[in-house]
């Protein structure tokens, strides 16, 4: 392999994990929390819908990534009542917003683009950091990407601080493990659980704009293709540690990327095999290579006092 | 002291005060028409059976649960929390009567959980939390992982928690039931220091000693109602407790009246104590060298040898956390032991299943009932044959009704009160579950050992003494009892012989002479002697 | 049933895919909207979209059941068109991308042949590229895309024997972020020039086309002019085809049977366009297609 | 008061019966669908369809013909088998999402045997019966698999079956790609991907013989696994290990019940039901597996027993909606001009409102 390929290997890797990435850090604080959110891939869907709708509609896609973000607050909200006050189960709740998405994109999809479905769609720039970006061959090709990526870098790096250093991050952890201690220090189970769903609403909604208007300008039917479920993979994968979901995620990226490399490297490995190897990577890590993993104790519980 | 009748004169405006409050769950009414005062200095100790209503009680005041009926005024102004933030906002702390710590996370920041906004500042809370050990004598590793600490130290932070808030109202829900003598008397310092200082103290016990040592007054709960209030408790602690259980105090268990402090802690034994006819020594229980090292590689239990006979009762003392838990998962077969061998008669018994060892006749009465005894979920006929439901099935179909006729056969005996053999077992009081526990253990068809690991744990006097009589038969029959107790008073109480363990090894063992409490507490502390 | 010219012809459309995939369905899509405007009132349309397997069956059989002609748009519906057509012996099925082996006394299938307009397309292609380096994307593993992606390779050795060819198979024709980097790849061997038979996947190598500064042949539709990215495009009509399948149904001369729809049924069926090309590069074209028309260039089915 | 009365505790009230209850809270959820129902038909209005025309169009869908009506029971018993999986599993606290890739599994291990497995011409329908019995097992062993990850590792079965669902998915795909495995013979460069049709004695009997009317044998099997697996839940040794290993698994196993041996047979027999799903698939209608033959029908026989809320019933009830509405809304699209896409906003409204509403139905059948 040259450096030249191996570069854009890297740099491949980290743009098909941003997306994992991002939702999985929402998803992971989400379910510290004890809420688990099938619905992510119905959230990303969502956003890289309304993203790629505002962005097109605007001309400007700052605007779109922030309609993005508007419109996944009231699906993540939806999914915060159904989980927390109605108390249904999450797994089923979950499903049927993904469901629900899927046709309302589609359906609005058509209604909006219908005819002009060649319609420009402005994405959000790229930056190239100097330094990293100055490197030769791999300056480019790995560190030339969407500011959101960078953003993203910086979001993730706070959550990890907010949640080891402040009050908030305590209770988060807490709402997951041991709810009733945190009802009992006078704090609001639901409120920490509520505001935990909206992020992992808000980080979806970065991650589905990413798919959207971040790196290939369109909206296409059903794009986040599960998406959404590997993001959920890379959290258990990561044992429900920023630094574990970061790395499962990358890992996931780097072996959806091998399926473009190994075939201009001229190695033949049977196509069906490629595809399936970030699933079997997945599989293969949460059955044991990552070792037991412990749940938040409540997860996908709903708390009644 | 008035029966059941309005409270007596005002002594002074009450801090806290309840009128006829009621309290519902679905058709069950767990409090009905409840009024009491809570004034300020005191020590206010509430006492009843299990299920009578006392932790309820305890949570209507911290505002976990609403009141359906009735009101409530704290310091001279209505009340209505709508949740703990409520309470805690008024100055009212309370001590729950199961542990909500958070396992994975440090003291401190236990402690600071819903306490400090935006960045944490653990250093300071550290410093606080130091100064609080000085003040009240409650030593604690800010920094420790709460899942790295005993029971008692746990309970400590508990209590820590509830202290670095200076409540003017500290409630106390059956704290002392984890704790060793020692932590009690130094929990029940701090509720005096509490109490002296203008502010109040509701604490909840089942320990009559206790009781007659610190508390001022005394409400007695029994089914959800005020039957007896008392200004004069330590006088007046026999008509209390016949008014809690609505029967003869001379009626109970001798070992248990004991115990709970109604008579000096003496040695009762279980045979007739004038029965001398020397027993043959038949050994039942041999365990030769057993090792437990946990997950992590440490050691938890270290080289333990006992031989228990048929007929004796062996106990095992030791401060909780010093390997214990380890010995009874080990012959529960819940845990496989490193090194060492059990064996039941000539039946080898090491790292067998747990179906294998109940085959065997070995009953176990595990120390947390709610995660290894029962599953709360079923039925109580279901929970009572769990083990044996091979016995009620024909050609794979469960014989319901045959199982439901002999379990409430076997209620009848225990006096396990519930609805029915198809009640929830989590609709029962926590001394009845224990009894179903120990009804199947005790009545497997080939019993020759028991193990029973804190059997009587939270239970209300009548409940103990029933556990007590039970043990004591069993013997009789010529059952090999081991009790795993950290209650020592209970060990010297029932048992033949101590072992006392400490840091997983036998620190020493003698028989159970109450003249021999200290040596024993020494062994305990590590020293041995 | 067509017997009646007085009556609407009765047409039933089972598209399998989105009807708005930018590609091979939206192409078939178009081909019927075509017909539409043509017949106006002479035919009357039920149409049936993104359907999975499990439930083609029954969809082929309402349409059936309701209609003179069933139109199957892809050789994934080919299976069960013959399952249905037994069933329904009077109505006319038509495959659009049929291929050919069964065969049955009422369904026709309609044979692509876009192997063949791909190895002219590799002809334009090697004739394009300046690094001497070229890459084709298909989406799903299966024998017409596989096959025109050997015969666009082919096609361009035919032209410069040196000449790089990489080739990648996304699984999904609709995948955009994977297409977009599976051109990134080929570019960084050094390919300029990209083929594809993709449908909204396409948008990811345009993405990458644009990002890098390489260029595209287009597939389904004519983009010269209107899209600086595209130097060239190929035709495959699965449009054409479900018109001629109306077509034929109304004047009455449907026929069952294989039916082959490359070169030789004109541009509108295939063809191929450099755009702006020079007379060179032109005739050498010209002389490609007829060298395959006639035989002394083979190509692969599909 | 010790009392020997037998008042039926509100869990045994459950599953009494064989499970199939009357439940006194079923207009809650028909409130639901209603109300789904409702805001679909609204949104029909809105897209400019006329409601009328719609309606029709779902109605002569669903019931409007022999093939309509049998094609729909055909659908929901696929659902269904799925459905009792799951509830079998969710018995004991496992939930089992991998419906999907052991119909692909099932679908696999079902061609393969009736293609290469020498059986058209054995006697007593064992033609047809052991592809069958090959997709139980593969099935079973796909399902088993989570499970031995499971009580191995502690590997969460909601995301283990998970993604056995899309490996399965893929190695359906590999299998029907490859001529080595179970694609037919490469007669032409050509040659679709997909399976040789399956011999005729390897299809499903049909109950009429006729196909106007392709009800198969799957419905019959299908009824008489429900009452097996409502009488196993309620009436078995089996079903009340499942329970308590389901509610406390350490207490469970101190008397006695192994959690690996109970884990496993949930998760296989689960997996066996999702396999057979795949049989009847394959057996009864499509005849030749293709990449994508599982159709998403997984995910909808897990929707129908999350739905359920533990009973049998339940399953039944929710997969005979889903099964019905696919049908007419594939005819709703043709006649009407309905999209798909709004077929699918329907769907998920009915479950976002089922799942809402499972706190009023609890609250109804406690009071
Ligand atoms: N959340 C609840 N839902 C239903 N019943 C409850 C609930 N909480 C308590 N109960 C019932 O109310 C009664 C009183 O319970 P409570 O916990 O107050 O008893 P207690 O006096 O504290 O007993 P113990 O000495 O065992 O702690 C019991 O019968 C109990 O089963
Ligand atoms: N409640 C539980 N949750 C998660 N894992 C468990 C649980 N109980 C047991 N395990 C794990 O399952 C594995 C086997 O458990 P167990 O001891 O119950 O086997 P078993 O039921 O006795 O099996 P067998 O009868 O085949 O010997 C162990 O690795 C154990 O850690
Ligand atoms: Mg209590
Ligand atoms: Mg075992």
């Amino acid at each position: 392999m040259t450096w030249e390929l191996f570069a854009v290997f890297l740099g491949s890797s980290i743009r098909l994990a941003t997306p994992l990435l991002l939702a999985g850090i929402g998803e992971m604080v989400s379910e510290r929390a004890g809420v688990l959110n099938m619905s992510i891939e119905g959230m990303m869907l969502t956003a890289a819908f309304a993203a790629a709708v505002g962005s097109w509609a605007t001309g400007d896609p700052m605007l779109g990534l922030l309609i993005g973000i508007i419109a996944v607050q009231p699906i993540a909200l939806l999914q915060a009542v159904l989980s927390n006050t109605l108390r249904a189960n999450q797994i089923v709740s979950g499903i049927g917003i993904n469901i629900l998405v899927l046709g309302a994109t589609t359906l609005a999809y058509r209604e909006i683009f219908g005819a002009r479905s060649r319609a420009e769609i402005p994405g959000l720039a790229k930056i190239k950091p100097p330094l990293l970006g100055d490197i030769p061959v791999i300056g480019s090709a790995v560190f030339e990407q969407v500011w959101l990526l960078y953003a993203g870098i910086a979001l993730i790096v706070a959550t990890a601080l907010v949640l080891r250093y402040t009050s908030i991050g305590i209770a988060i952890q807490a709402a997951g493990a041991e709810p009733k201690a945190v009802d009992k220090s006078g704090l609001s189970v639901t409120r920490i659980r509520y505001g935990c769903v909206l992020f992992a609403g808000f980080m979806a909604s970065l991650s589905g704009a990413f798919l959207s208007i971040g790196d290939i300008h369109t909206f296409t039917e059903g794009m986040t293709r599960g998406a959404g479920y590997l993001a959920i993979a890379s959290v258990i994968f990561g044992k429900w540690r920023i630094g574990g979901t970061v790395f499962a995620s990358l890992l996931f990226g780097a072996a959806t990327a091998l399926q473009f490399q190994l075939p201009a490297l001229g190695i033949a490995v049977p196509n069906a095999l490629l595809i399936m190897l970030p699933y079997l990577l997945a599989l293969l890590a949460v059955g044991g290579l990552v070792g037991r993993q412990l749940a938040p104790a409540t997860l996908g519980e709903p708390y009644r006092r | 002291m008035n029966m059941a009748s309005a409270p007596a004169e005002i002594v002074a405006e009450p801090l806290l005060s309840l009128s006829a409050i009621t309290k519902r769950f679905g058709n069950f009414t767990a409090l009905s028409d409840v009024s009491l005062d809570i004034r300020p200095g005191e020590i206010h100790c509430i006492l009843g059976e299990n299920g009578a209503g006392k932790s309820t009680l305890c949570n209507l005041i911290f505002g976990v649960h609403r009141p359906d009926g009735g009101s409530m005024r704290y310091r001279g102004a209505s009340f209505q929390p709508s949740g703990p933030a409520d309470s805690l906002a008024q100055g009212i702390a309370m001590v729950h009567q199961h542990f909500s710590l958070v396992p994975d996370m440090s003291v401190v920041d236990n402690v600071l959980l819903g306490r400090q906004r935006g960045l944490l500042n653990r250093a300071e809370c550290a410093r606080q939390l130091e100064k609080l050990a000085v003040d009240y004598g409650l030593p604690l590793d800010p920094f420790a992982k709460i899942e790295d600490l005993s029971v008692g130290e746990r309970q400590r932070v508990e209590i820590v928690k509830c202290l670095i808030r200076d409540p003017s109202l500290f409630v106390l829900d059956e704290p002392t039931a984890v704790l060793l003598p020692d932590e009690i008397a130094a929990l029940l310092d701090v509720c005096h220091r509490v109490a002296s200082s203008g502010r109040a103290v509701v604490l909840v016990t089942h320990k009559l000693a206790e009781i007659k040592k610190i508390a001022d007054r005394v409400t007695v709960l029994r089914g959800g109602r005020v039957v007896a209030t008392s200004d004069k408790p330590a006088a007046e602690i026999d008509a209390l407790v016949r008014a809690m259980i609505q029967g003869n105090v001379d009626t109970l268990d001798q070992s248990a009246a004991s115990i709970l402090g109604l008579e000096p802690v003496k040695h009762i034994g279980h045979g007739t104590e004038n029965d001398n006819t020397p027993k043959t020594k038949v050994e039942a229980l041999q365990i030769d060298g057993l090792t437990v090292r946990d997950y992590q590689g440490v050691t938890r239990l270290d080289n333990f040898t006992l031989t228990v006979d048929r007929g004796e009762i062996v106990g095992v003392a030791g401060v909780e956390g010093n390997g214990q838990s380890e010995l009874t998962a080990v012959l529960a077969g819940m845990m496989t032991p490193s090194e060492g061998k059990i064996y039941l008669g000539d039946i080898n018994l090491t790292a067998k299943s747990p179906k294998e060892i109940t085959a065997a006749g070995v009953g176990i009465v595990p120390e947390d009932r709610h995660a290894v005894g029962c599953v709360t979920g079923m039925s109580l006929a279901e929970n009572i044959y769990l083990n044996r439901l091979d016995e009620f099935t024909r050609f794979g179909f469960l014989q319901r009704s045959a199982l439901e006729r002999e379990a409430a056969a076997l209620m009848q005996r225990f006096d396990v009160r519930a609805r029915g053999p198809g009640a929830l077992f989590s609709s029962l009081s926590g001394g009845n579950q224990q009894k179903a526990v120990l009804a199947r253990e005790i009545t497997l068809p080939n019993l020759t050992c028991l193990v029973a690991a804190q059997p009587t744990r939270g239970l209300d006097v009548g409940a103990v003494a029933a556990v007590y009589s039970h043990i004591r038969a069993a013997c009789e029959r010529g059952v090999a009892i081991l009790l795993v107790s950290s209650e020592l008073d209970e060990l010297l109480t029932v048992a033949d012989r101590i072992v006392v363990l400490y840091r997983g090894r036998i620190m020493g063992s003698c028989v159970a002479d109450p003249d021999r409490r200290e040596a024993i507490g020494a062994m305990m502390a590590g020293q041995p002697q | 049933p067509i017997a009646n010219a007085a009556d609407a012809l009765k047409v039933g459309i089972l598209i399998p895919g989105s009807k708005s995939d930018k590609g091979w369905m939206e192409s078939s899509y178009d081909g019927l909207t075509a017909a539409q405007k043509k017949y106006g009132d002479k035919i009357q349309v039920q149409m049936i979209e993104n359907i999975n397997y499990a439930d083609m069956d029954q969809a082929l059989t309402n349409l059936a059941g309701k209609n003179d002609l069933v139109i199957g748009v892809g050789g994934q519906t080919q299976a069960s068109v013959y399952k249905i057509a037994k069933r329904f012996p009077k109505v006319h099925f038509s495959i659009v991308g049929g291929n050919e082996g069964e065969s049955a006394p009422n369904v026709a299938g309609y044979d692509v042949k876009q192997a063949e307009i791909a190895y002219v397309a590799g002809v334009a292609a090697a004739m394009l590229s300046k690094n001497g380096a070229i890459s084709y994307v298909g989406g799903l593993e299966i024998p017409s895309i596989v096959n025109a992606g050997k015969e666009f390779g082919k096609g361009a050795k035919s032209v410069n024997a040196n000449i790089k060819y990489f080739e990648n198979y996304t699984g999904d024709f609709d995948d955009v972020a994977k297409a977009k980097e599976a051109t990134l790849a080929a570019i960084a061997q050094g390919a300029d020039i990209h083929y594809h038979i993709l449908n909204l996947g396409l948008r990811g190598m345009e993405q990458a086309a644009k990002e890098k500064g390489t260029h595209i042949i287009g597939s389904y539709t004519d983009r010269c002019g209107s899209d600086p990215l595209y130097v060239a495009y190929s035709i495959t009509g699965t449009g054409y085809q479900v018109q001629y399948a109306i077509d034929e149904a109304v004047k009455g001369t449907w026929k069952a049977g294989y039916k082959e729809f490359g070169l030789k049924m004109g541009p509108e069926a295939s063809g191929m366009v450099i755009c702006g090309g020079t007379p060179e590069q032109k005739a050498k074209l010209d002389a490609v297609m007829k060298d395959i028309m006639s035989g002394k260039i083979t190509v692969l089915k599909g | 008061m010790t009392t020997t009365d037998q008042q039926p505790s509100s869990a045994a009230k459950l599953t009494s019966k064989f499970g199939f209850a009357a439940r006194p809270a079923l207009l809650v959820p028909v409130l639901a669908v209603a109300f789904a129902a409702l805001v679909g038909l609204a949104l029909i209005a809105a897209i400019g369809v006329s409601v009328p025309n719609a309606l029709a169009a779902f109605i002569d869908g669903t019931l409007g013909s022999p093939y309509a009506i049998a094609a729909s029971i055909n659908r929901s018993t696929v659902f269904a088998l799925v459905g009792f999986g799951f509830v079998l599993a969710n018995r004991a606290n496992l939930t089992n999402v991998g419906g999907e890739g052991q119909i692909a599994v099932g679908g696999i291990a079902a061609t393969a045997v009736a293609l290469y497995g020498h059986v058209d011409g054995l006697p007593l329908g064992l033609a047809f019966i052991l592809p069958m019995l090959a997709a139980i097992i593969a099935g079973a062993l796909w399902g088993a698999l989570a499970a031995v990850l499971k009580v191995k590792s502690g590997t969460n079965e909601v995301i283990s079956t998970l993604l056995l669902s899309f490996i399965g998915v893929w190695l359906l795909y590999w299998c029907v790609q490859s001529p080595a495995l179970l694609r037919k013979p490469m007669t032409s460069s050509a040659t679709l991907p997909e399976s040789l049709e399956i011999p005729d004695e390897t299809k499903l009997p049909l109950l009429t013989g006729d196909y106007s009317f392709p009800l198969h044998i799957g419905l019959p099997l299908t009824i008489i696994l429900a009452i097996v697996v409502a009488v196993l839940l309620s009436k078995t040794v089996l079903g009340l290990r499942l329970r308590a290993v389901g509610l406390n698994p350490v207490a469970s196993n101190r008397a006695g019940i192994s959690y690996t041996r109970t884990v496993i047979f949930a998760l296989a027999m689960a997996g066996a039901l999702g396999g057979l799903a795949g049989a009847l698939m394959l057996q009864g209608e499509q005849y030749t597996l293709k990449d994508g033959f599982s159709s998403g029908y997984g995910f909808d026989g897990l929707v129908a027993g999350l739905l359920s809320r533990g009973s049998v019933t339940g399953v039944i009830a929710a997969s005979l909606l889903f099964g019905f509405m696919r049908s007419g809304g594939i005819n709703m699209e043709m006649v009407a001009a309905v999209p798909t896409a709004l077929v699918v906003v329907i769907q998920g409204l009915i479950v976002i409102t089922l799942a809402g509403a499972t706190l009023f139905i609890e609250r109804w059948e406690r009071k």
